[in-house]
């Protein structure tokens, strides 16, 4: 057991995976020896060799492209795309050659690559360069979608995305590389498709993801000691295969449904578990399903403008404190 | 027996450089996808073909002789206008006509349609419909053989119009600098869908002009003469499996029937089709085994034995029911379903 | 008052508005000589010069990249995207280049152009040339997504779209540009953000897009007289900006809300009306919001698949039925 | 005074083609973008810059070139690495100071950032942060002039890692085929972010080395002599004006720090960074001015100018404050708010 940051957690995951199988190779821009632009990959290419671990030109479409080439024919590629943001320059691969490929061809070819992506904002990068693009991956169908909150998913979700046979896309938080936790030694392999209540509560269910979820957390304390509200915090983890039964199990138990989302708002991954709940477990709700989302707006650079854009923890407590205290009258 | 001189204006090279065998491999594989593609065209017009198809008629020196320049473990990577070349790596005619015909006995079922023509046995790694998407693809492919030290070449055909998108270019220098076996093949036959390419590209040959901006060596060559092609690919396929990298084949030719079943072509300037089909590859290919000979019966023979293929393929098609409703939620996944929750 | 098809409305809504600006210019992929692939725009170029109406080559991002520029500079340009599902190509431009250009220059720049793409299956074109796209442009701030169901709307919402000052994404569906209705003579302007009630009923609320408002329709026809169930039909017709007053108020009479959307369900636009609707109509609600959709698959090329696949009037009916029976237990 | 060698090592070329006034203002040009980047350096440190921030230090003979080239009314496109040229067409210091602070007196309020100057009043259309996208949007801009029959030129800066993506492609060759009036200019600094470009392109240089794909002349010159910027700008821009269609020019350069703020450099071999510290183009410029003839203390004078105007914008911009709250969701739409529904 180790402290290890989420940008250690990438490396170790990826080498726990190159070392197991010698089919597993990784490229992208600045990935090899220079370790990432988020250091995140930094010594896989002393370890593996420069074959394995590739640096590549600036050609995302080439990029993606040759990951799939590759997997279709035997290899377990893992790709980067720097920031999820320049996933638009390649959105091809995305949205109609990975996902379709098994279903075109009647299951004779299949695709099993994981993309990584530096998602997310908080960074003051602006608006190119720190969007949370879950929905944009979440709405193909084909692909599998994880994004994971601390270092010891990392691991353990990127070794389930190796090791699964489908196309993986998998959603690093730009904001999270640096946050610490404890990671168990030896082998690590989670499961996709699975949610985590991370904390047990019994007035309302929040659903968070990545880098929201230390936030859902923090404002769930301050509900339960200044308002007295007892949140449930579900860690979303994987939007594609959706844990479902998790969160509908957990909304029949509180009556009520938060989703706290990075994303700006429209079509984000709520809006789908909203319209989920808001069919399956409608007789369940004692009131209204509400959305904390990042307004619908392109990102300022500027950061207290930043940070009034994106979900923080006093703007979950206080939409969720209003709304709980509305739904009692 | 006189020896001949190529199209392309080279030094005259001896028959023996192919064998009769192989020539007649050549004819009988273009006059096949000849068949074929024009009964798909047929089939069409009975509306038992559903949805788009663009046929190779008029290119399919092209599909015969890289084909036949191809060993076993091979990988071609094709666009909607694949038909030939899938049929060109011995895919059963019914299994390609059954899925332009939508149905259960089709390559993939049904459930790719005529621009997704998918055989993996045979080589045929995916037909693809989005332009040059396929080029980084077979760039992944070539870069597999390369990394696993496995000595296929990925062969990769694409149209002239193609070569205007982002995604050629990209392809081309990562498989440059990365020394990849994999081999571009351009048709060239003029036209996009219904512009013609040089009125919107910056040089005259689309792709060959362009070889050297991936420091490729620029290579134009008779795309209708079946031996031209042949030995074109055999040199760049040599020259992929023994470590030499990529080339670029531009070769010219022309469809004779619009891009695809909706267009009746009515852009052609006048004369232009018919210029080409007395540069038709089975017309040129027909007198050349004579000139070597074969006998006029053996031709024939081949002719024969083609339609009756065509012919029987077709029966079988048309006695295949369409898929069973299963398939639609099918193989989207691995596990071979579609679940996206539990 | 004329016949005209929905493909001729195409053509008449950019003529009418090239005629009056002669800043409106249009290009595309085999637009001009041969009038497009759909015939959409047939007879353009012989009216405007290939000057205004230009064929371009393959180059998708040329393309939108190209109308961005001069949008930025004064033009007011239509660029077509052929088939809907070749957004991937150049997605950079719709999702991370014209909707913040306008935002990250505070205000100095903006992007007056228009997007058409031929969107939408049924024409057993098979996975990569059938996709409803909608959700692609709706969920990316600062873009409005309109997507007409009828000849006269096309003419309309075309104007609209090009007068706007915004990017605009104008969802034509590939399988109605051959259907026909009356459209009047003379200069056709409509409102983007305005949904239509095509159908006004008590029992229950159907929204409908595009290729399913005819569908909607149709099985409203049937729900009432074979079941005795009255549904209120609207035409969404904009997505952004999305018409949430008339939904709400629709929803507050009826009580019940069904979406039927051709997109794999993931993350539609019905989701996220489902969310507004739980969200601020939860106490109108008498019953689960339910989406009809296409199933989460890339789509088959077979047409008796197909049609499986899209949501049809007899598969409308029947859910709706039986939700509704269901709701009176 | 003596008549000089170009350091492209072309004909000599007479001290009159370029007047001293304007010698006089790339010289100013080259070292206040110098002062301005290096201040913009030390606010980093002081973390007085939040986010990322690209610097041109080493390049400034491009942007002072290139833009004392250009006349009112020409539109330059830039990138992330933009703060130069966005100076060299007259923003003013404080403005793209209190933009990397992201003040409320930035060019863009804070809301862009320093990846995005943008100052259409100077002609500065836009800096783009997405590798590639801006060179079709400066085709489009350049078509709008064609189109209206103006006259002004677009101009579009990138860098040599850029010339592998598939923008890049499509963009030469729309605006070969469209005879556009846009000048593209590849600042080859060797370096993508921290791997050197040479090591993941095709040919040695990844613009010039490609202009003939698009049937453009070749063109690569020292881009640390703003002279020989200056007059290879004007040369294109005349062309470009005169109907003659756009050109590429490939300008050598080097940057004298990291990539971005993140980024120590430590990748480079040693030497490199000394060797060209000797071809720093203000170094080069200040011996030129001083050969012919210009008066060390007009030259101290401009000198001691841009330190003076550099530290005023900076007090601005410290004496800023941030841009209100409200700003956070104006100007989504052209209404001026960010409503998406009723
Ligand atoms: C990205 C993209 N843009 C446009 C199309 C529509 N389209 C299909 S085929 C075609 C013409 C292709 O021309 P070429 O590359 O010369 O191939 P050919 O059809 O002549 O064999 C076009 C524009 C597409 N499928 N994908
Ligand atoms: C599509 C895309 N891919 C990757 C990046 C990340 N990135 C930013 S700058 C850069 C290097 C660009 O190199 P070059 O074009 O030589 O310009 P320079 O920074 O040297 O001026 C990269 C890879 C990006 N911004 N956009
Ligand atoms: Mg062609
Ligand atoms: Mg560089």
């Amino acid at each position: 057991m180790a402290e290890l940051t989420y940008r250690d957690a990438v490396a170790r995951g990826i080498a726990q995976e190159m070392e197991r199988d010698s089919n597993v190779v990784f490229l992208g821009e600045d990935v090899a020896r220079a370790g990432g632009v988020f250091k995140a990959t930094v010594g896989l290419v002393d370890r593996f060799g420069p074959l394995r671990v590739r640096d590549t030109p600036i050609s995302e479409q080439a990029i993606l492209g040759a990951a799939m080439g590759a997997a279709m024919t035997g290899l377990r590629p893992i790709a980067e795309i720097m920031f999820a943001d320049f996933a638009a320059v390649c959105f091809d691969y995305i949205a109609n050659e990975f996902p379709k490929l098994r279903y075109m061809t009647n299951g004779q070819l299949g695709c099993p690559l994981v993309v990584r992506t530096g998602n997310g904002g908080g960074a003051r990068f602006g608006a190119q360069h720190s969007q949370s693009i879950e929905n944009w991956t979440m709405m193909i169908p084909g692909l599998k979608v994880v994004a994971p909150s601390s270092p010891v998913d990392v691991v353990g979700l990127m070794a389930a995305a190796v090791r699964d046979d489908n196309p993986v896309i998998f959603h690093e938080h730009k904001s999270l590389y640096a946050t610490k936790s404890e990671v168990p030694d030896g082998e690590i392999v989670d499961t996709l498709g699975t949610a985590k209540i991370l904390r047990p509560g019994r007035d309302a269910t929040i659903l968070a993801l990545a880098l929201m979820v230390p936030r859902a957390l923090a404002a769930a304390e301050t509900l339960a000691s200044e308002h007295g509200i007892d949140c449930e915090v579900i860690d979303v983890r994987s939007l594609v295969p959706l844990d479902t039964q998790t969160i509908l199990n957990s909304v029949a138990r509180t009556g009520r449904l938060f989703t706290v989302e990075e994303n700006p708002r429209l079509c984000g991954w709520g809006a789908e578990i909203a319209s989920i709940v808001a069919d399956e477990a409608f007789w369940d709700l004692d009131g209204p399903i509400v959305r904390i989302t990042t307004p619908h707006i392109p990102l300022p650079a500027a950061d207290h403008l930043e940070d009034l854009a994106l979900p923080s923890a006093p703007r979950i407590v206080e939409r969720i404190a209003r709304v709980m205290n509305g739904a009692r009258r | 027996m006189t020896s001949k001189k190529d199209r392309d204006g080279e030094t005259a090279l001896k028959n023996d450089d192919i064998s009769p065998d192989i020539r007649q491999e050549l004819f009988r594989l273009q006059v096949e996808i000849r068949d074929c593609e024009k009964r798909a065209n047929d089939l069409f017009f009975q509306n038992m073909i559903k949805g788009t198809s663009h046929l190779s008629l008029g290119q399919e020196a092209i599909a015969a002789g890289m084909a036949m320049a191809m060993q076993p473990g091979d990988k071609s990577f094709c666009t909607y206008r694949g038909h030939a070349h899938t049929l060109a790596r011995g895919v059963p005619m019914e299994k390609v006509l059954g899925e332009l015909m939508l149905r259960d006995n089709g390559l993939m079922r049904g459930k790719g349609g005529s621009m997704h023509l998918t055989s993996v046995e045979h080589g045929v790694m995916g037909s693809y419909a989005i332009i040059g998407a396929h080029l980084p693809i077979a760039c992944g492919a070539a870069w597999r053989a390369q990394y696993l030290g496995q000595d296929d070449v990925s062969v990769c055909f694409f149209g002239d119009g193609t070569t205007n998108i982002g995604a050629f270019h990209e392809a081309l220098n990562f498989a440059a600098i990365w020394k990849l076996p994999v081999v571009f093949v351009c048709e060239n036959n003029l036209y996009m869908e219904y512009t013609l390419t040089s009125e919107i590209t910056a040089v005259e040959h689309p792709a060959a002009d362009r070889a050297s901006a991936y420091g490729l060596e620029r290579i134009v060559i008779d795309g209708n003469d079946a031996d031209v092609v042949y030995r074109t690919a055999q040199a760049a396929f040599a020259k992929a499996r023994s470590g030499g990298g990529p080339s670029m084949i531009e070769c010219m030719t022309y469809r004779h029937s619009g891009h695809s079943r909706a267009d009746p072509a009515k852009y052609r300037p006048p004369g232009e089709l018919e210029r080409w089909l007395e540069k038709d590859p089975i017309k040129i290919y027909r007198t050349r085994l004579a000139e070597f000979g074969v006998p006029e019966a053996r031709i024939r023979a081949i002719e024969e034995e083609s339609k009756r293929k065509v012919d029987e393929a077709t029966e079988v098609c048309k006695a295949s029911p369409p898929a069973p409703a299963e398939l639609l939620t099918t193989d989207v996944y691995a596990d071979g379903g579609w679940a996206w929750r539990n």
